[in-house]
C-alpha cells in the first residue's frame, strides 16, 4: 500500500468529490491542489474559477495566493470582482466552491470571523472573504478542515458562511441555492441527511469511529453504513509530489 | 494637461487627517509607495478601505494611522494572519480599531453603489449568516416583483474621500490601461471623490487611445497622477514583475511583537525619503528574480475609419 | 469540445416559435445573418428584445416572425424611422405587435439583473416620466438608508430565452474577444438560457487566452459558435468592415409599403440560402468601400510567471 | 454680415452653451456639429461621450450614427453601456446632455414616443433611448427643436424626458438633477425661471417675438430683456461649412 500524509488524503478525497463538467471556485491550498489533482486525472475539463476573477486559470506552478499571476497569464478569462461575484457566483454558474474555517457546526454553518464574541473578539480571523457568497451561491461546497472538538462545537460563535441553518428552516425558503455536500477531514468523511444535519459517511484508514465522534463536539450521527475512506493511489501521490507541489509547500 | 506629479505632493495634497481612503488592488497591483508616503507624512484617525487590507494595511495600523478598517478579509494571503491587524483589535495596539465588516461582494457592492450614485446595490448574501445582526448597513427590502426570493439584502453606498489605485500605464492626463486582476479598482476610483492614479509607466496618449477598451481608469476620476516603477513591490504587476513572496513571509516573521513591527517600518519605511530609496534597499538579485518572461497579448485592429 | 455548426443548424436547435429572443449588439456588430436565418425558417410569435430594434428587428417583424418586442429605442440610426415596426404598430400589419418599453438604461438593467439572478435593479430613471403608468416593471421600493431618495425605480431580470451575440473571433469552445463598442452584449449573453455567438474569425485558444482581459463571452455561457466572416454587415465590426450606410439608407426606401418591404426580402433573404449567398449578391467594390485601414492596438505583455 | 441658414444659426448658438471643461453626451446631427464646432474654437478640452459607451471620442469624420466606428477608433476608452449609464451618467459624471423631441411643453417636459394616446398611438416615435436618464442626470440639457405650434403644445401627450414637471415639484424632491437649461429653435432662444416655466430669452435675427409666440401652443413668458440672437460669425460658417459637414448631411 502507498504510503500518504493525511493532507494527501484529503486532497485524494477532495479531487473525488469533482466531476468533470464542474466548475469551481477554487481556494489556495488544499482545494488548489485537489483540483489541480482531479484536473489531471478524472476532470480534464474542470474549469477553476478564483474569486480574484480569473476564470478558467491554467497557473504553470503553484499559486501563492488566489491572486497569483500565474492565475492571471493563460487564463480564459479575468473580470472584475463585481463581475465575478455577480455574472458567475450569483447567477449559478459555480457548481462546487470549496470552504474551511475556524469552526462547523452540525448543520454545516461555518465560522471564520471570531472566537469568542464579536464585539470583543478572543481570536479575530479573516472574516469572510468571498466565503459567504460562496456559501449562498454555489450549488454545492465541499468543506475542508482538521477534524478536532475545538473546530466541530455544537454552537458556533459566528454564523459567517450559512450552511443548512437550524435543520428547519430550509436553504430554498431563504433564497440560497446548494449547500454543503461533504466535509473533509483528517479522519473521516462526513455528509449531510434531509434534515441537513451532518452524519458520518466514511472514516479514514486506521481512524475508529469512536475517535471521529471523540473529535466531535455533539452527538455525530452515523450513516446506515459507515465505510472506508479510499486511500490515494500511486498516481495520485506521485503528482502531487512530483508535479502539484514538488516543494511540499502545502503538503509537508 | 498634465496632472503628473510625485507620491509626496500628490499625498499631502489628496489626503487629510480623519478621512476615509482606499488604497486598490486585488493582490494585484497594491499601491505600497502611496501607503509608505501616507505613513511617512504622519497622518492619523483615517478609515481605511479595502477588501484584503494586506501587508499595506498591516503596516500603516501598526503605524498609527488608522482609527477603522472597511474590509472583507483580513489576512496575509497564502501566509497566515495579520499580526498589526490583530493586535490593534484584540488588545487596542497601537490604538484601538473599530471594523466595519462585509463580505468580499458586500464590501465590492457598496463601492458599485457608490460609482454609480444609488442608494443601494441588492445582492444574494448574507442571509442566514450573523452579519445583519452585527452591522446595520445589511438592511432587507422587499421584492416588488414577486417571492422568490421575497426579500432581498441590500447595502449602501461607499464613497471614499480619496481613492489610490495603480495600474501598467497612463497618460499624463490619468487615463490608464489596466490588465490582469482588476479586483474593485474600478468601483473605487469611480466611488471616490478624489482619486490618485500611480502607474508603473506614462507613456503618450496615442498608445492609450490606440486600445480604448482597455482603458478601465479614465482622466475625468483622476486628480494626480504618479509615475512609480515597481511601486507595487511586494505586490506585483501583470507582466512587469512578480509578487515577491519572501518579503511577505518576512512580514509573517517581523511582525511578532509591536516593537518588532516598528523596527521594520524605521528600516523600511520612515528610514528612507521615497520609493528610489526603498528600491535602492532591495538587493538586485531579488529584481532580477520577479522579471517574468515576456508574454505579448494578440493586438487588436481597431481599424482607421 | 467544440461548439462549432453553421448559422442554420445553431438556429434551428436553439430557436422555438414563441421564444424570447435578444439578438444583439448596439449598432455594433450585430447578427444580421442570424436574422435572415430566423426569417428563412419561417419562426413566428417570437418577442424579440434589443434596446435598438435597428434594420434587423424592421425585417424580421415585416416577415411576421415577432408576436411582441421589447426595446427602448426603435428608429432607423441616423436616418429616420422603422416603417415596418411602425406599420406593425400603427396598422397591425403584417400582424399586431405588442410592446415592452424601456428607456436605454432600464432595459440595460433588466438584463444586468437576469445575468446575476437578481429579484431586481434600481435605477435613477423613470421618476417624473410617464413609463412607470404603462409599465409594471417599473416599481418603486423604499430606500432603508435614508431619505436622499426616499424611494427609487426598480426593474426586474429579463431572461431571454435565446441570445445571439457576435464578437470579433473566439475559439472552438466559443470564448470570445470583442473591441470597439459591446453594448449590452455581456449582460444579455449572460442573461439568456441558450447562447448562439457568431464571430467573424475563429482563432487558436492561444490567441483568446494571450489577452483575457479581452475575452468578454467565456465559454460558459456558449452553446453554439458559427463563424460567418460579414455576418454583421449591413452593421459593422470593428477592425474589419465599416457600416455600409448605402444598405440602411436604401431600407429606408425599400420599406415604404409592405409590398416593396417584401420584395427587398424576396431578394435578399428569401432567395439567398445563406451568408455566403447573399453576401455575393454584394457588388465588389462596396467590400473593398468599406474596409478601414489596419490600426493596431499597443499589445499588453501578460508575462509568463 | 454672414450669410447662414436656420440650422446653422441652431449650432453655432447651441455651441455657445459649451464650456471647455464640460463633458457632454452627444447625439449625432446637429449636437453632434455643436460639441465640434465648440471643441474647435472656444472649448477645445470638451469631452465626448457617446450614449454607446465611447468616452471622449475623436472622430476623424462626420459619425453617421451615435455607435458609428469612428467615435471608437481614438477614443480615450469605451464601456459597456450598463457602465455609460451607470458610472457616467447616473453618477453625475456629464454636464450637458442634448435632447430633442416631438413635442415640448412650458415646463420643459419632452415627448419622443407617441403622438396620440400611447396605447393606440396615431404616430410611433423612437422613443427614449437614452433620453429619459439624460434628462434625469445631466447637470443641465440643452433642448434643440424646430419651433411650430404642434412642437410646443400646451401640454406633451406623453413625458419622455422629464423637465421641471408642473412648475410645483421640484426635481430635488424628484432626486433629478440638474434639469433643462436653454431650448435652441429656429426662431429663439428660451430659458427658464425660477418656478421652471420657460421664458423667451433671445430671438433670432430676422425673426419677430410675436412670430414666436404665433409657433408656441401657450402663453410664453417673455424676459425681462429679451435680446437679438448672435448670428454666427465668418469663422463658425467656415468651420461648418469646410470642415465638419462638409457633404451636408446635417446641414442641407
Amino acid at each position: 500500500m502507498t504510503d500518504y500524509t493525511d493532507t494527501e488524503l484529503m486532497i485524494t478525497r477532495a479531487a473525488q468529490e469533482l466531476q468533470n463538467d464542474d466548475t469551481t471556485l477554487v481556494g489556495v491550498g488544499i482545494p488548489n491542489l485537489a483540483c489541480n489533482l482531479a484536473k489531471q486525472t478524472h476532470a480534464p475539463d474542470l474549469e477553476m474559477v478564483y474569486e480574484s476573477g480569473t476564470i478558467d486559470s491554467n497557473p504553470s506552478k503553484l499559486p501563492l495566493s488566489i491572486g497569483d499571476p500565474v492565475l492571471a497569464t493563460d487564463a480564459q478569462s479575468i473580470v472584475p470582482m463585481i463581475q465575478g461575484f455577480g455574472y458567475y457566483l450569483q447567477a449559478g454558474r459555480i457548481d462546487v466552491g470549496f470552504l474551511g474555517g475556524a469552526q462547523i457546526d452540525r448543520y454545516g454553518n461555518i465560522n471564520s470571523t471570531v472566537i469568542g464574541d464579536y464585539e470583543d473578539p478572543k481570536v479575530r480571523l479573516p472574516g469572510s472573504g468571498g466565503a459567504c457568497e460562496i456559501a449562498s451561491n454555489t450549488h454545492r461546497t465541499i468543506i475542508i478542515t482538521p477534524h478536532t472538538q475545538r473546530r466541530f462545537p455544537e454552537e458556533v460563535d459566528f454564523v459567517t458562511s450559512p450552511g443548512y441553518i437550524d435543520g428547519e428552516t430550509t436553504r430554498e425558503e431563504l433564497g440560497l441555492r446548494g449547500g454543503p455536500d461533504a466535509v473533509i477531514t483528517d479522519k473521516a468523511v462526513m455528509r449531510f441527511d434531509d434534515d441537513g444535519e451532518m452524519f458520518l459517511d466514511s472514516v479514514h484508514p486506521g481512524v475508529t469511529e469512536d475517535a471521529v465522534q471523540e473529535a466531535t463536539g455533539w452527538n455525530l450521527q452515523f450513516g446506515s453504513d459507515v465505510v472506508k475512506t479510499e486511500p490515494p493511489d500511486e498516481e495520485e501521490i506521485d503528482l502531487i509530489r512530483n508535479e502539484l507541489d514538488p516543494d511540499g509547500v502545502y503538503t509537508k | 494637461m498634465t496632472k503628473v506629479t510625485d507620491m509626496a505632493e500628490a499625498v499631502s495634497s489628496a489626503i487629510e487627517d480623519g478621512q476615509s481612503i482606499y488604497l486598490g488592488g486585488f493582490t494585484h497591483l497594491i499601491p505600497f509607495a502611496a501607503g509608505h508616503e501616507i505613513i511617512r507624512q504622519g497622518y492619523s484617525d483615517l478609515t481605511l478601505v479595502r477588501a484584503t487590507p494586506d501587508l499595506i494595511y498591516d503596516q500603516m495600523i501598526a503605524a498609527g494611522c488608522a482609527s477603522s478598517v472597511t474590509f472583507s478579509w483580513a489576512g496575509n494571503p497564502g501566509v497566515g494572519s495579520l499580526r498589526a491587524f490583530r493586535r490593534a483589535i484584540e488588545d487596542g495596539v497601537p490604538t484601538e480599531l473599530d471594523i466595519d465588516e462585509y463580505s468580499h461582494f458586500g464590501l465590492v457592492s457598496r463601492l458599485a453603489a457608490g460609482a454609480q450614485d444609488l442608494p443601494f446595490l441588492p445582492l444574494r448574501t448574507f442571509v442566514g449568516s450573523d452579519y445583519p445582526e452585527h452591522n446595520d448597513n445589511i438592511q432587507f427590502v422587499e421584492n416588488p416583483f414577486g417571492d422568490m426570493p421575497g426579500e432581498i439584502p441590500v447595502v449602501p453606498p461607499l464613497n471614499p474621500d480619496v481613492a489610490v489605485v495603480r495600474g501598467q500605464r497612463a497618460d499624463t492626463e490619468g487615463s490608464a490601461h489596466l490588465w490582469g486582476i482588476v479586483g474593485e479598482m474600478v468601483e473605487a476610483a469611480f466611488a471616490a471623490d478624489t482619486v490618485i492614479l500611480s502607474v508603473e509607466e506614462l507613456v503618450d496618449t496615442e498608445v492609450i487611445r490606440s486600445d480604448p477598451n482597455r482603458t478601465l481608469i479614465p482622466q475625468t476620476v483622476v486628480d494626480h497622477v504618479v509615475e512609480e516603477p515597481y511601486g507595487s513591490h511586494p505586490s506585483y504587476a501583470q507582466g512587469y514583475y512578480d509578487r515577491d513572496n519572501e518579503a511577505y513571509l518576512a512580514w509573517d516573521r517581523r511582525t511578532e511583537t509591536h516593537e518588532s513591527t516598528e523596527e521594520w517600518l524605521e528600516e523600511w519605511v520612515y528610514g528612507v525619503d521615497d520609493r528610489t530609496e526603498y528600491l535602492e534597499k532591495l538587493e538586485v538579485e531579488r529584481f532580477l528574480d520577479l522579471q517574468p518572461q515576456t508574454s505579448y497579448g494578440t493586438p487588436v485592429d481597431m481599424g482607421e475609419y
